[in-house]
Parts: structure tokens; sequence; C-alpha cells
């Protein structure tokens, strides 16, 4: 079953295409790799398909829905969740509260959303998933006191918490040491089959063996598109990474 | 911080909790709260009105005091706020155990006190404000100032007798504006003057110069214009410098040497209706000019003038009364007649606690205020 | 109404708008360069128009008058920049903003309490008629603001610390990277803004003969509300909203009188832009 | 004349730089490679001064490390950043006019005229604002600008990001002149193969820290290179 | 009674600086027009009453306005961010002093007097008691609430909060409803403490008094509001004895606070 569908998605910055007419399939259950050196147009396509951003054309299904024009929120209530490159924690509040907010967003339909935001089934909940992510043990931190390596955990939390269909990782692993992307990555594979993940990530070495299918972007579009390791030794990958030859 | 905010605590306990105990001689002094804008936008007026008090607590004084008692002022600060006022007239009347209480603050701030006074049964005189409220329906609320609708009227008598008709009127937008601005309109219809220009400004305005373009277009006769010095000056300046030669009429906000300096020549020929006149032979007048000048160093104007007056009428009431008690107090001043203060001749105070009394006319000539002339006639004066 | 009155109406809105342009005009550099709403500005403003007063009563010279009054506006608003806006660079917009109000207030008190409560007059420009409608406070405050922004002109577009000053306003971190000192050209700014104000204040006084403690309070908010509609941070389209403002409110008043409130109405308009053009009315055409 | 020396700096409580020493000789060009978030924007704003950092920067012998951004920028060192950040609207002369900010107005025309001379588009555009420029345009200014103030030593942080590939050649032609003419460059480049046909060393940065270093030569050859990427070495 | 009279004011001020925290403290949206919808629940209760409305219907009556034009200035606030949030909201306080200066029947200058007070004075503070500790009550209830959580979400990272569920509009104008009808239930209370009100009681430099009260005492908690209320409200009576240097002090005291001390007294935030 086709969880995500983009079609001909095109996003343009005051006359640079950041998104040129973009087509993208994700699959139920699948894990896919988004690959791409730096402004390839990876984080403005998640913004495209989270809803923080408006396409200038083009369409995007989620489920066979037509979603292009939902607000963020209710896309997320749909089901798509995310993380953010530059991590967004609500610094003042703690890393449990952090991990709360998803978890009240059915009361948070409600006019008035009154009751105590951590009950005790919500926070058994959450500490459930911080269990889950490594982070129970933090779960009375402020945010703002946690390492980046912490947080990305947490954002992952957060995303988790939503109950997504579709979970949206942008650069998870960008600015961690190799214990911390492990560390990472072990939770990811943990939810694989689970979770619909797409994974955009510059470290293509830890990221692309763990990918079930991978698409490489560059310059707006998608360059490449197939199992690891043949996108691995995609020349046109490879180029796009080190950057053309002189002789070429 | 913390400790800072517990040293505020203890002040604030202290202000609180303490309920000040008088009695440590035999003849303790007589204890009489001032409430006065000293700080903020109406700071000028507060510390003329103080200064005339003091004034009047000195000479009193220097006279043995009341009922042989010395009288010992204790001012606050009200900021023309009615929320200060508020609680400081609570505190004048408990803590510091006031005998009586002189208003010498704006309308809202008076508003405000003068019921909490009255509720606690302690007199409260108001020295120049002029909304009527503050003594309506309040027994033991009375005023020394003209309420604003009477010298309203006397303005529009004054244009009257001027043989004056087409008449513009300019009204300061507040409550002391519009009081003289119905006044004055009540007044007008019934002499026969015809209202030919009619605006507002805010408070504070400075720059007339296109009201009184559009004013210049329908060529009155003359121009009431309601405000306090500060704007009176740039108002009467900007006229003339518009080439507007008309008579001028303003009130008792205009009565400060102030306006004259501020105005400079443009002063010249203003008219205004006030209670300070400077040409009166009483020496109750003469005495208190010669002591103001001598103590502040500038002429008075009629808001010292007031609360120096505001303190001789009570001193006085409490002597007729012969004891303290508000209830005697109050019915002494009320029986009060034929007063001469330095703020016109009073002929008594009305069941409200308002004066009847004279008012004046004064001109500016030659730099200083002089009398243009006075109105005595009672239908005209009575609120 | 006629054209002579238009034309008196409109200068005499010119005066007032030029005022306004030179209180706003530094309220909208120091926001450019530092973030910060500097309603101690207002306060800087006072301080000027006492110095000159006090200048002009002990001496009597109308230069001294100008020098004085500036210089001490420009000592304060530096210090103010010193001990105040630098330290609480980097903080909320909220921080600053409550202790310039603070500030405001403890500077026009500390008048009162140094000056005395009352309204002093301040007899430098007798309202003599020069030539019909024109009169010589309308030509000196008109004049000297057009004299003053001209100098301004000159710097801001001429030389190197203008040029410094557009580069920070637009990207503080490369401004530091190509080698601007950004602590001495903030307190330039502020001495310019507040000599600006200082002379706005001087002015004022003389225009309208009288200065008293709390002058600042009329150009606190209404300085704001020219900022905004000149693009919050832009320093002509400033100078054109004051101007304009100026002669709008003189035509509408005369025209209108005050049968609307005009406060009211003004800060609607502001809403307005804010909510339809937040980079100011003017931004488009007039650039920073 | 660059010696950087156990930088370290930290983002809140994230490390981004970790503990990095690095070289750059007098007249050299030296690349600094790796992939995203490995903290090579962070090691340069270090240099400049424009992030708080722990380590020493030395420059021409005189430590660095205690001076804000623009004293740093006085002593003699050039900065492009990642992303142009021209000012966008001021003219193309005034920006970089800027760039020479420190010079008598006199060194200040002759640099002029030499940047104008190295990029005779930006001389067309002398009066433009810099914001209409095109990416390629806007990315010769940045050099410009670091090039007025006579710099020793350039810091050019991914140059090439979002050019066509015709002009990144006419660029890394252009840098390679004034390099020629004596200028030291440290450069963060994400055209790897062209960095290291240019450069003549080259530093490898992955997860903070420096992972491998030498020759370009050394570096273009070995399989770190290709890994660090995460991409394998294919046969052609 | 005097201190009765002065605790009955300073509780009417924490409530304000509550609700005014519940708006910025909370959800992170600066107002500094919180006195215009003061205002508005005091003319309401000023005008009904001196109507002859008994003040227990009047009351809820300004509340509801208040709210209802909360509700437009939350909308106004979707648009707006920061500065010109703040400045957006102060030309909102004016337009509302205007409107009470303007508009027939609110009195013009004279504003609306002898208000009649609903109570004797001892159970009027005890009305006013009870209301500021069920604002205290409501204060932390909503904290620990789901609406809490979603306003101090989108305070921290709206982007976040978004894409995690959050109706960010719909909450910033919850917030804004929430703290101006609370605004407005103080502004009756002081209608009837008062007894006079007029237009420029409630003008900008109140706006400016409420938000450093919760500046001062330390924003997103409810004991800064709290104490912010009290020192600042409190200051005038505290230093009555140096009557003439209080204002020069109270604004050296704001700009000191907000200099060495930018969280707040109490606040940890920063």
């Amino acid at each position: 079953m086709t969880v995500l569908e983009v079609r001909n998605l095109s996003k343009r910055f005051g006359g640079v295409f950041a998104v040129t007419d973009v087509h993208l399939q994700v699959q139920e259950g699948e894990l896919l790799g988004l690959f791409g050196p730096n402004g390839a147009g990876k984080t403005t396509l998640f913004n495209l398909i989270s809803g923080t951003l408006k396409p200038d054309s083009g369409e995007i299904f989620f489920f066979g829905e037509k979603i292009t024009h939902l607000p963020p929120h209710v896309r997320a209530r749909k089901g798509i969740a995310r993380t953010f490159q530059i991590v967004q924690p609500f610094g003042e509040l703690t890393v449990l509260d952090n991990v709360l907010v998803p978890l009240a967003q059915q009361e948070l339909t409600r006019l008035l959303p009154l009751r105590p935001y951590d009950s005790l089934a919500r926070r058994k909940q959450a500490m459930e998933i911080l269990e889950l992510v490594g982070l129970a043990a933090w779960a009375h931190e402020r945010a703002r006191n946690l390492p980046l390596g912490l947080l990305k955990l947490l954002e992952v939390a957060r995303s988790l918490a939503l109950q997504p269909k579709l979970l949206l990782l942008d650069e998870p692993l960008a600015g961690l040491h190799l214990q911390e992307s492990e560390q990472l990555l072990d939770v990811l594979l943990s939810l694989r089959g689970q979770v619909t993940m797409v994974l955009v990530e510059h470290n293509v070495r830890m990221a692309l063996p763990v990918c079930d299918r991978a698409v490489v972007m560059d310059a707006g579009r998608v360059i490449a598109e197939g199992n690891p390791e043949q996108v691995r030794r995609d020349p046109q990958v490879i180029q796009a990474y080190l950057g053309e030859r002189e002789d070429a | 911080m913390r400790k800072v905010l517990a040293l505020f605590t203890l002040v604030l306990a202290l202000a609180l909790g303490s309920l000040g105990t008088a009695g440590f001689s035999q003849m303790p002094p007589i204890k009489v709260g001032v409430l006065a804008p000293l700080s903020g936008f109406a700071a000028a007026d507060g510390k003329s009105v103080l200064t005339g008090i003091q004034i009047a607590a000195e000479e009193i004084n220097a006279k043995g005091g009341i009922l042989g008692r010395r009288v010992e002022l204790v001012t606050y600060d009200d900021q023309a706020d009615p929320k200060q006022a508020v609680s400081f007239t609570r505190r004048l009347i408990e803590l510091e155990r006031v005998a009586f209480i002189i208003g010498g603050s704006y309308s809202g701030a008076s508003l405000a006190a003068s019921p909490v006074a009255n509720e606690a049964g302690v007199l409260f005189m108001a020295a120049y404000a002029v909304h009527p409220d503050i003594t309506r329906a309040k027994p033991f609320a009375f005023r020394m100032g003209l309420l604003g609708p009477v010298q309203g009227r006397v303005g529009a008598q004054l244009v009257k007798d001027l043989k004056l008709k087409r008449v513009a009127i300019l009204t300061i937008q507040n409550d002391f504006g519009r009081a003289l601005e119905a006044g004055f309109r009540e007044h007008a219809k019934k002499v026969g003057l015809e209202v030919v220009f009619a605006e507002a400004y805010p408070p504070g305005n400075q720059n007339f110069t296109p009201l009184l373009t559009r004013l210049r277009g329908v060529a009155p006769d003359a121009i009431y214009a309601s405000g306090y010095y500060a704007e009176a000056a740039n108002l009467v300046r900007q006229a003339r410098a518009l080439g507007l030669r008309v008579p001028i009429i303003g009130q008792e906000g205009y009565d400060s040497p102030k306006f004259i300096e501020l105005a400079g020549p443009a002063a010249e020929g203003v008219l205004l209706t006030t209670t300070l006149d400077r040409d009166s032979r009483n020496p109750e007048v003469q005495g208190f000019l010669k002591k103001y000048r001598e103590r502040a160093g500038i002429p008075a104007d009629m808001v010292a003038a007031s609360g120096f007056s505001a303190l001789k009428v009570m001193a006085l009431s409490v002597e007729k009364a012969n004891r303290l008690d508000s209830e005697a107090v109050r019915w002494a001043l009320r029986s009060l007649t034929n007063l001469e203060s330095a703020v016109g001749h009073i002929y008594y105070f009305t069941e409200d606690g308002d004066p009847v009394k004279t008012a004046t006319v004064q001109v500016v000539r030659n730099g200083e205020f002089r009398r243009f002339r006075n109105y005595t006639d009672l239908s005209l004066l009575k609120p | 109404m006629d054209w002579s009155t238009l034309a008196a109406l409109t200068v005499d809105g010119l005066a007032v708008g030029s005022i306004y342009a030179l209180t706003a005009f530094g309220l909208t550099l120091v926001y450019g360069l530092l973030r910060v709403l500097h309603v101690a500005h207002a306060g800087v403003y006072a301080v000027g128009a006492y110095g000159g007063w006090l200048a002009y009563t002990l001496t009597g010279n109308l230069g001294g008058t100008i020098v004085v009054g500036t210089l001490l506006a420009v000592i304060v608003g530096v210090f103010l920049e010193w001990w105040f806006y630098r330290p609480l660079q980097g903080k909320p917009p909220l921080v600053p903003l409550i202790g310039s109000i603070g500030l405001f207030v403890a500077v026009g008190d500390l008048l009162r309490i140094l000056f005395g409560p009352y309204q002093q007059s301040f007899p430098v420009l007798p309202p003599r008629p020069i030539l019909s409608p024109l009169t010589l406070p309308q030509v000196a405050v008109v004049g000297s603001t057009v004299l003053l922004f001209l100098l301004v002109y000159v710097v801001t577009n001429r030389t190197a610390l203008g040029l410094s000053w557009k580069a920070i306003a637009q990207d503080l971190e490369m401004a530091a990277a190509v080698g601007i000192p950004l602590p001495r050209y903030t307190r330039m700014a502020f001495a310019l803004a507040s000599g600006l104000a200082g002379v706005a204040g001087i002015l004022v006084g003389a225009y309208y003969n009288q200065i008293y403690p709390s002058m600042g309070s009329v150009p606190a908010y209404k300085a704001l509300a020219v900022v905004v509609l000149g693009g919050l941070g832009n320093p002509w389209g400033t100078v054109v909203a004051g101007v304009l403002l100026g002669v709008i409110e003189s035509i509408a008043t005369a025209f209108l009188g005050n049968q609307f409130p005009p406060e009211g109405v003004a800060f609607l308009a502001m809403i307005l832009v804010l909510l339809f053009r937040p980079q100011g009315l003017l931004a488009s055409r007039i650039q920073g | 004349m660059l010696e950087v020396e156990g930088i370290t700096v930290y983002y809140g409580r994230a490390l981004a730089v970790d503990n990095v020493s690095l070289r750059v000789a007098e007249g050299a060009w030296v690349a600094l490679l790796g992939p995203n978030g490995a903290g090579k924007t962070t090691l340069l704003k270090a240099i400049l001064g424009l992030v708080p950092h722990r380590g020493s920067v030395r420059f021409l012998g005189e430590e660095l490390s205690s001076l804000p951004a623009w004293e740093r920028a006085q002593r003699g060192l050039g900065y492009a950043p990642e992303g142009r950040r021209i000012f966008p609207r001021l003219t193309v002369r005034e920006n970089l006019l800027l760039g020479g900010y420190r010079l008598p107005d006199e060194e200040k025309r002759k640099a002029l005229e030499e940047v104008y001379a190295l990029f005779p588009r930006l001389a067309e555009r002398d009066q433009q604002p810099a914001g209409t420029l095109s990416g390629g345009e806007q990315q010769m200014l940045s050099l410009g600008r670091a090039l007025m103030c006579r710099p020793k030593l350039l810091l050019l942080d991914e140059a090439s990001l979002g050019l066509m590939p015709k002009v990144v050649r006419e660029f890394f032609q252009v840098l390679s002149r004034v390099h020629q003419v004596g200028l030291s460059i440290l450069m963060v480049e994400q055209n790897t193969r062209l960095a290291l046909q240019y450069a003549e060393h080259a530093y490898i940065m992955e997860a903070g820290r420096i992972v491998l270093a030498g020759s370009s030569a050394e570096v273009a050859r070995h399989p770190r290179l290709v890994e660090s990427y995460g991409l394998r070495v294919t046969v052609e | 009674m005097y201190s009765i009279t002065v605790l009955s004011l300073l509780c009417i001020y924490a409530i304000v600086a509550i609700s005014l925290n519940l708006v910025t403290g909370l959800a992170g949206q600066v107002t500094l027009g919180h006195a215009a919808f003061f205002g508005i629940g005091a003319y309401a209760v000023g005008f009904l009453t001196t109507r002859g409305l008994p003040f227990f219907l009047a009351w809820p009556v300004g509340v509801f306005i208040a709210a209802g034009l909360g509700l437009l200035l939350g909308g106004i606030s979707l648009r707006l961010r920061e500065d010109f949030l703040a400045i957006a909201t102060i030309g909102f306080n004016f337009v509302v002093v205007a409107a009470f200066l303007y508009l027939p029947y609110f009195g013009g200058a004279y504003g609306i007097s002898g208000i009649p007070r609903p109570l004797g004075n001892t159970w009027f503070f005890l009305l006013i008691l009870v209301s500021t500790l069920a604002v205290m009550w409501l204060h932390e209830h909503v904290r620990r609430s789901d609406l809490g959580l979603a306003l101090m979400s989108l305070r921290e990272s709206e982007l976040a909060a978004e894409t995690l569920g959050v109706d960010v509009r719909r909450f910033k104008i919850t917030a804004f409803v929430l703290g101006t009808g609370i605004a407005g239930l103080a502004g009756g209370l002081y209608a009837g403490y008062i007894g006079v009100i007029r237009p420029e009681d409630f003008g900008f430099p109140l706006s400016v008094t409420f938000l450093a009260m919760v500046a001062v005492g330390g924003m997103g908690t409810l004991w800064g509001p709290v104490a912010g209320a009290f020192l600042l409200g409190g200051f005038a009576q505290a230093f009555a004895f140096v009557y003439n240097y209080q204002l020069v002090l109270y604004g050296l005291l704001l700009a000191l606070i907000m200099r060495y001390r930018p969280q707040g007294l109490l606040g940890r935030i920063l």
C-alpha cells in the first residue's frame, strides 16, 4: 500500500528552484533513504510534506487522500510526524512534558482542554516511549539542558508519541558522534516494520546500509533511485557528492 | 534579589500594619492630610497647591494654631491617580488619624478620594477640582473652587457684557473643559449668544494652528477657550500669530504667572474668569500674594490660593465648632456666611458643600493679571 | 478653504512633522542596529531641551544653547547604550523594552526634581511672521531640520560610518566579519540619534516656548507610530513618515477637527499598516 | 601562518567542534572537507571569532583567541561565508567598500579596481543592489568583498554551493589566480574533486573531529575520503 | 481598612498580572495593550451598574465583552510577531481608550463616577480575595492542563508544536481570549473598588505597568506575576515617605531589575 505519494512537486525561493518536479512514492512499512549533497532540496521536500511550506505546484497524497493544502497540525493528526535537522525542543519543558505534547493531541481538539496533561496513563505511555529511545533517565530534566545527541533522540520520541503512520526524519545523525549515531540508528531500526519512515541523511555510510530503498537528490531533482548497493555505486551519485571532475 | 524583595515586603508590612499612635504630648498637633499630585503630569499644580497650603499652615501656627494646637501637614503624592488617591485617603484617615483632608489634586483623584473620606466621616475639602460629583450627596465633602458649570456661565455672561455675539468655543477634552463648556453653552443660550464654532482638543496639545486656522474662517467676535496655562499659552500665542485679534476668554486654568511668561506679549488683553483677584483690597488676598512670592520666588496662581484658602476655611470652621468632631465642623462650615477668602467672597456653602462665591475676571495688562471686573450676581453664581 | 490657508497648514504641518522626523529617526536607527525599542529616547529628548534651556538662561547665547543641549543629550544617550542596551543584547526584546520605559520615567522625574515641575519658557524663537504665512519659528524648525538631515544624509550615504551602519543593520555577523567594530559603531549611532533628539527637544521647546519634565511623553509613543509607518528600522522611510504625519495631522485637524479621536484613528491606521504592510507604508520605494 | 590548537565549540550543550587543531602555511591552499554537520563551518566561525570557543588561534604569530571578530578581521582574515551573506540592500560597490573597511581611502580605491579587474561582471553592476544579482554574481561579490581588505588568509565556506558547474569552474580559476599572487586559502568545500585538485593540503572532518590530514594527493587517493561520505569507490 | 484597601488593589493587580501571564508568560505573545481589556471590564460594570443593573449581572457582561475583543486581538496576533505584535497591541490600547472617550454614553471625559460598590467593604474585599485565589487556581489548572501544555509548546517552538498536532492559531487565540477575559474580570472588580473610572485611567502607561509586573516578577510562573503586582502596585504606598522621589525610584527599579536580573525576581526562564 502506498503511504505517501508526491506528484510533480515544485517549490521556488525567490526564483531559485529548491525542489523541481519531484515524484516520490513511499510504501507501507519501508524505510526509505533520501540522500543528496548539501542544497539538494531534501529538507525543503520534508517541509512541503509536513506542511510547514506550501508548494508552488504539484500534489501530495497521504493514503490516497490529497493533503496538499492542509495545515501542518492536521497532517500531524493524520499521522505524519517529523523531526528537525536543527532540533526544535520545547527547551523550558521537561523531557517528559516534551513527549506529552503530542500525546495530548486527542484532547487538544476539544474547545477547552482543561484536564491535567500529565495523567497517570499518559505519563506511563510517555515513559514507555522514553524507555524505547533510551531517554527515561532524563525524563525530568529540562530539555534545554540535554546534549545534542539526546535532543535528537527526544525529537524521535516526540514524533513516535504521535503514533505516526509516516515518520520523516531530517538528518537525525547530523552533528552526532559515532556512539550517539549508533544509538539513534538502533532506535530507528527497532521501529522498522512498525512505522513507515523516510530518512534524510548526509551520513550515507551509516544510513544507506539500513535503508530498504534509497532516493538520491541533487539540485532539487531526483537523480537516482534503487536499492542501497545500486545507489552506492552509481557514478552519478558519487559525482554529486564529490563534485564534478575537472576533466568531465 | 530575593533580599530586595524581602526588604520591600517588610517596608510594605510596616506601612500597612503600624497603626500610628499619636498621643505623646499634652497638646498634640492637629494633623491635616494633604493629597497633591507632586510628581507626574500634574506636578506643577501639585507644587503650587502644596505651597499654598503650607503658607496657610504657617500662618495659622503663627497665630497659635487651631484650638490652641499646632497644625501639622501630612502630605502624600497621589500623582493625580485615583488608585493612589483612594489608598492614601485611607492611610491619612486610619494610620495618620488626620482631622480632615485637603484635596489638592485633579478631579479624577478627588472623585475617588471624596467618597472614601465621606464614608469614614472625615471632612474632605477639594481645593480646586471642578467635577460636580466630588461633593454631590456627600455631607462631609466640600470644595473651595468654583464649580465648572458656574464658571462657564460667568464666561458667557462676560461675552454678553462685552457686547459680543458670535463666539467660538475651544474645549480641552477632559472633565474640566467639558464642565466649563456645558455651563457656557447653557448660559450662552439664555443670554442669546451665538456659538459659531466648537471644537475640542486633547490635554497636553501644543499645536493649535490647524484648529485656529479653521476658526479664523468663521470670524467670531470672541473665543472662549478652556485649558490649563501650558496649553493656553500656546493657544493665544498661535491665535495672535495667525492674526486673530478678537478677545480670548479663558478661565482659572489660565490663572498662573506661567501663562504670562509662556505666552509672552500674546497674553496681553486675554481675559480670564477666576477667583483670585489680584487687585482685591482684602488683606487676606494681599497678604497671601506677598507671602507666596516671598516663599516661592514666583507670583501666586489660583491653585495655590485655593489650597491656601481651603486650609484657612477649614481652620476657621474648626475654631467655630470649637472641637474637631467632623459632624460639628461640617455644620460650622455650612453656617459660614460672607467670608472673605483669598479666592473670592464666599456667600455661603450649599447643601452639597459647594461655595457660592464671587468670580473675578482678570485681564493681562503689561504682563500682569489685573482685575477687569467682578461678578457678584448670585443668580449667576449659584450652582 | 482657500490655497493660502492650505499653504499655511502645510507649513505648520511641515514644522511639526520635522520634529517627529528628528525624534523618530534616532529611534529607527537604534532599532535597526540593536533591535530594541528605545523608549528612553524620549527622555533623551527632554534632557536635550533642558540642557539647552539651562545654557540659554545662564548665558543667553543661542549657539551655546544648541551645543550644550545636544552634547548633554549625546552623553545621556551614549551612557544608556553603554550601561543598559549593550549588555542586554541577545535578551528577549521585552527586557530592554521594560527597562527602557523605566529609564524614561526616571529621567522625566529626575528633571522635575532638578528643575521643578513648572513649564519653563524658552523664548529663543519669537513667533514673528517672516513672509506670510511663514513665521520665524516655522522657518527655524524646518530649516534646521533640513540642514540636519542633509548632514545626516552625508553621514549615512557618503561616509564609511553610514555604510557600516547599514551593514550592521542588514547582517550583524557579517559586519563583524568584515572588520567593523560593532560596539564603537552602535555607540556612534546612539550619539547621532541622541544628538538629533536633543536638537528636536530644543526646537520643540523654542517652537512652543515651553519645556517641562514630562515633555517626552507624547513623542515617546508618537515616535513609535512614526517608526512603524516608515517601516521599522528604515531611517529615511521614518523621516518621510514623520513629515507626512505632521502635514496630514495639521490638515486633517483643520478640516475635520477632533470629531474623531485623532490618536485612535492614527493607531487604527498603524494596526492596519502592520497587518497588511508590515514593511511600512514607504518601504518599497525608499531604501534604508 | 595560521595555527589552530585545540579548538572546541559548544552550541548550548551540544559539542560541535571537538578539540580540533590545524595549520595553514604561508601561501598555502588548504581544503577542509567532510560530510555535512561535521563542524567545518563552525570551525571557520571559531577561527574568525564569530562563535565563542576554547582553544588557541594564532595568526601570523599573534594570539587572536581573546579578540572580538572585528579585530580578528582587521588582522587580515578575509571571509566569504556559506550562503554568500552579501548585504542585499546595499549596492555592489558599497558591499565591496565595506570589505575594504579598514583600508585608507587611497588603498580602498585601488583594491576596488583590482577586484573589478578580477570580476568584470561586478564592475558592470557597480550601482546595482546586491540582492538583485544572480547566484554566481553574488558568490563573486562575496569573494570580492573578502578580497577587498587585502587579506593574508582567505576563509571560504561552501563557495561553489548552488552554482552551475561552469560557474564553479570559473570560480576556482579566479581563486587560483589570486592564490598565485600570494594569498593563502582555507576552504570548506563540498565539491571535493575540485577542492583536492586545487588545494595543496586537505583535512577531512567528521563529527567535529579531524579524521584525516595530508597532502591533497594523499587524501584524494585515500579510501577514507569517499568513505567519509559513506560511498564506495567505484572502479571506472 | 487601609490594609484592606491596599490589599484589594494589589489583589486586583495580581489578577491582571496573572491573566497577562497566560498570554505572555505561557503562550509567549507579548502584549502591551492589556489595560484596554481591564478598562473594558471596568467600563461595562460602570456603565451597567450606574444604569441600575446589579453588579453580579454586569460583571460577567464585562468579562464577556473583554474576551470578545480579546478574540479580535488574538486574530491580529496570528499575523504579527514579536516587536510588531507588541506595537500593534499598543495601538489597540489607544483605539480602545479613544472609544471610551468618544463613544456617547460612556461619559466622555467625565468618565463614570458614583459606581456603586456591590457589597460592604469587608465583603467586597473577600470577593476580591476569592476571585484572586480562583484566578490563581485557574492559572495553575491551565498550566497543568493540556491547554497549558499546548500554550507552552507554542511559546517554545511554534514550528515543533504545529508538526506535533498543536493547532497553533487556535491556541494563540485561546490564550488571548482567556487572558483578556480575566483582565475584564479584574476590571469589573476595579470599577466597584474605585467607584470612578475615566478613559485615561486605562491608557498605555497602565499596560506598561502590567507587563512590567509580569516581567519584574518573572514570567511563566504563578508567583512571579503575583510578586510583581505586589511590588510595583505597592511601591507608591511603601515609598510614600520619600514622596518626592517615589516616581524616579520606581523608574530606576524597573531599569535596574531588567538590567541585572532580566529573568525577573522569581523567574527562571532566559
